[in-house]
């Protein structure tokens, strides 16, 4: 019983991290900012949510599968996003301050 | 709730499927492709279809989006204009619908016990295979013992298939790697590339032997063994990759699965049985069924791996060499 | 209002085949058209998996308190339909990759008139 | 039961956010971001709809996702190495000047 309201909690938190993670992603004005509000709350609400399933579990194969996605997810989501922000930023895309700053200066020159 | 879930996704893939038409962005159209293939295979789980959820998950969205992105390397990213009336293809398009549409009312109703397609041999795959064939996977066991003999065809495209593709693109010659290629710049990239690529060749083996208990099976466990050697390519740069797995050797493993399969066939033809059928192979017909299916399996699993890997090898060979010129 | 229930499954999926297949008829680039086309296919796979499905059954593996699964058959049929598709798909690929190198396009309206050339 | 469900509805949320993102971008990058969150979402509803389902020994099919789902995006950055051409950058830095 105990398990199971825990087990609520971790995924009432879990759903409500990805929802803002969401929002971020869709409303946010440049791509830095949208990588950061993905792939932060990514992170956190695969943690609240994997361990809020694992409570459920009768700790067998199941469990062991849950720990192997949260590894998988784990380390594989945050790697592609800071690849993609790298590759990003190399490939010439501005933040948006620099974006105005260089308006800025367009516009005094 | 299965109705609901399988509404939304189904919404999903329509708007996703409408985008697709007006992109004019190859690259762009091709990702979208990697998502429609992920939730059709979401669908599946919805439908109950987990081992072809496997595949599509493992075969339609990871290998075909890779192959897709190699090819796109190779002869550009952008459509140009259209030069098509939209007119015509549309009337084509929408007579050919209403005549599917008109069709599927005389159809059952989706999802009923009662429907034809429930009455005919499907009640004898779920109530007898479990004891004639000792496998709680109802889709192994017709898949690599009640249809045997159809899996062995599908094997033999997919070997002719890896041969049509080396005899119009060719291997990579095996050379020490004079310049080293990959995403250099990226070091984390590297590292967990490191740590993923041996995960997933375990999982690949899970997926292998543990296909008669839950899903999976050999199909399924060759596309992710050469997806791992995939990643490792992708990361490290090809020379790497075939100094690991050299191309000679995976021609001839493409062809040991399939004689592995036949071979087994054999074995049983030999043994007082007909072609595939595994009763004979052990003194008990259960025992001699798993036996088989084990054997058979192995041999999907070695032709797809090696046939796969070698149709990724050929891609990325000529994208290589169209890079360096 | 049933009606709606009963069928909405197998409208979607047509509506996805002739997504797929607008776009095969329609295109002009070669990689399109394979696009395309797998759209198509995996519509069919759809359509396949639908009509094998149970509703309130379970997927296919045995096990304990479960006395309704759904059909294997179809699951059968589209799992080893789609490790050939991918094969298929691949010779297709590889074809536009070598029609590239001998014509210079993948478009197909600008290969017409390099045939008219020669 | 019921906040299983709770929690599915937000996740398909999520990955039809995720989904009009990665439609509606402004530059490829937005648009691999999209697909990257849809995919990683996608393997955590199916860990949600196997409890909910009551059959929870199907995850192996959430773990394929976060591999191949891996694999697609580095592909997609090995792709960006061998054809970032002028031309794309002068589309992104166009679309930028719109912001």
């Amino acid at each position: 019983m105990i398990l199971e309201s825990i087990s609520t909690i971790l995924l009432i938190l879990g759903a409500f991290f990805s929802l803002t993670g969401a929002i971020g992603l869709f409303r946010f004005p440049d791509f830095f900012t949208r990588v950061h509000a993905a792939s932060v709350t990514d992170s956190i609400a695969t943690i609240l949510i994997i361990f809020g399933l694992i409570l459920r579990t009768d700790f067998d194969l199941v469990t062991v599968k849950l720990l192997l996605i949260l590894v998988f997810l784990l380390f594989t989501s945050p790697t592609a996003s800071h690849a993609l922000a790298k590759s990003a930023r190399h490939g010439g895309l501005l933040t948006l301050p620099e974006i105005r700053a260089t308006k800025k200066e367009d516009c005094s020159s | 709730m299965t109705e609901l879930i399988d509404l939304v996704l189904l919404g999903m893939l329509a708007i996703t499927a409408l985008r697709i038409i007006f992109l004019k962005d190859l690259f762009a159209v091709v990702m979208l492709f990697g998502i429609y293939s992920f939730l059709s295979a979401l669908i599946f789980v919805n439908l109950d279809a987990v081992d072809v959820a496997f595949t599509e998950a493992s075969v339609g969205a990871g290998i075909s989006t890779v192959l897709m992105l190699g090819t796109l390397a190779l002869t550009g990213r952008k459509e140009k204009t259209n030069n098509h009336t939209t007119f015509l293809p549309l009337l084509v398009v929408v007579i050919t619908g209403a005549a599917l549409i008109y069709g599927t009312l005389d159809m059952p109703p989706f999802g009923d016990p009662d429907n034809p397609a429930q009455q005919h041999v499907a009640p004898r795959y779920i109530q007898d295979s479990p004891q004639e064939i000792g496998l709680p996977n109802m889709v192994t066991s017709v898949l690599a013992s009640y249809r045997g003999f159809d899996t062995l065809g599908e094997t033999a495209v997919v070997f002719a298939a890896a041969i049509g593709v080396l005899s119009l693109l060719g291997l990579p010659k095996h050379e020490k790697a004079a310049i080293e290629s990959g995403l250099k710049s990226h070091l984390v990239l590297r590292v967990v590339a490191k740590l993923i690529v041996p995960l997933t060749l375990l999982f690949a083996l899970y997926v292998q032997f543990h296909g008669d208990y839950g899903p999976g099976g050999g199909f399924q466990a060759g596309v992710i063994a050469a997806a791992a050697i995939i990643l490792y390519a992708l990361v490290f740069g090809l020379p790497m990759a075939t100094h690991v797995i050299q191309p000679t050797l995976l021609k001839a493993l493409a062809a040991i699965g399939v004689l592995i399969y036949a071979g087994t066939g054999f074995a049983s033809f030999f043994l007082g049985g007909n072609f595939l059928d595994y009763n004979v192979l052990a003194s008990d017909p259960v025992a001699g069924q798993h036996i088989g299916i084990i054997l058979i399996e192995l041999g999907v699993g070695v032709t797809v791996f090696a046939a796969m890997l070698s149709i990724f090898y050929a891609f990325a060979g000529q994208a290589e060499r169209a890079n360096i010129q | 209002m049933s009606f709606i229930v009963d069928y909405y499954n197998y409208w979607i999926v047509v509506f996805l085949m002739m997504a797929g297949f607008y776009i095969v008829i329609s295109a002009n680039n070669l990689v399109k058209k394979i696009v395309g086309l797998n759209i198509f296919q995996t519509s069919v796979f759809m359509l396949y998996i639908s009509i094998g499905n149970v509703s309130g059954g379970s997927a296919p593996i045995v096990a304990d308190g479960i006395t309704r699964y759904s059909n294997p058959l179809p699951h059968v049929l589209i799992l080893t339909a789609i490790v050939v598709g991918v094969a298929t798909t691949s010779v297709g690929l590889a074809l536009i990759v070598r029609i590239k190198r001998a014509y210079g396009t993948v478009e197909e309206n600008e290969f017409e008139d390099k045939d008219d050339l020669i | 039961m019921l906040i299983l469900t709770a929690t599915g509805i937000a996740i398909l949320a999520v990955m039809a956010l995720a989904l009009a993102r990665a439609l509606k971008a402004d530059t490829v990058y937005d648009r691999i971001l999209g697909v990257n969150m849809f995919g990683t979402k996608t393997s955590l509803f199916i860990a949600v709809i196997g409890f909910l389902g009551g059959r929870p020994d199907f995850l192996d099919i959430a773990i394929v996702y976060a591999l191949i789902n891996f694999i697609g995006m580095i592909a997609v950055l090995r792709f960006f190495e061998y054809t970032a051409t002028d031309d794309a950058l002068k589309i992104n830095s166009t679309k930028q000047e719109q912001l």
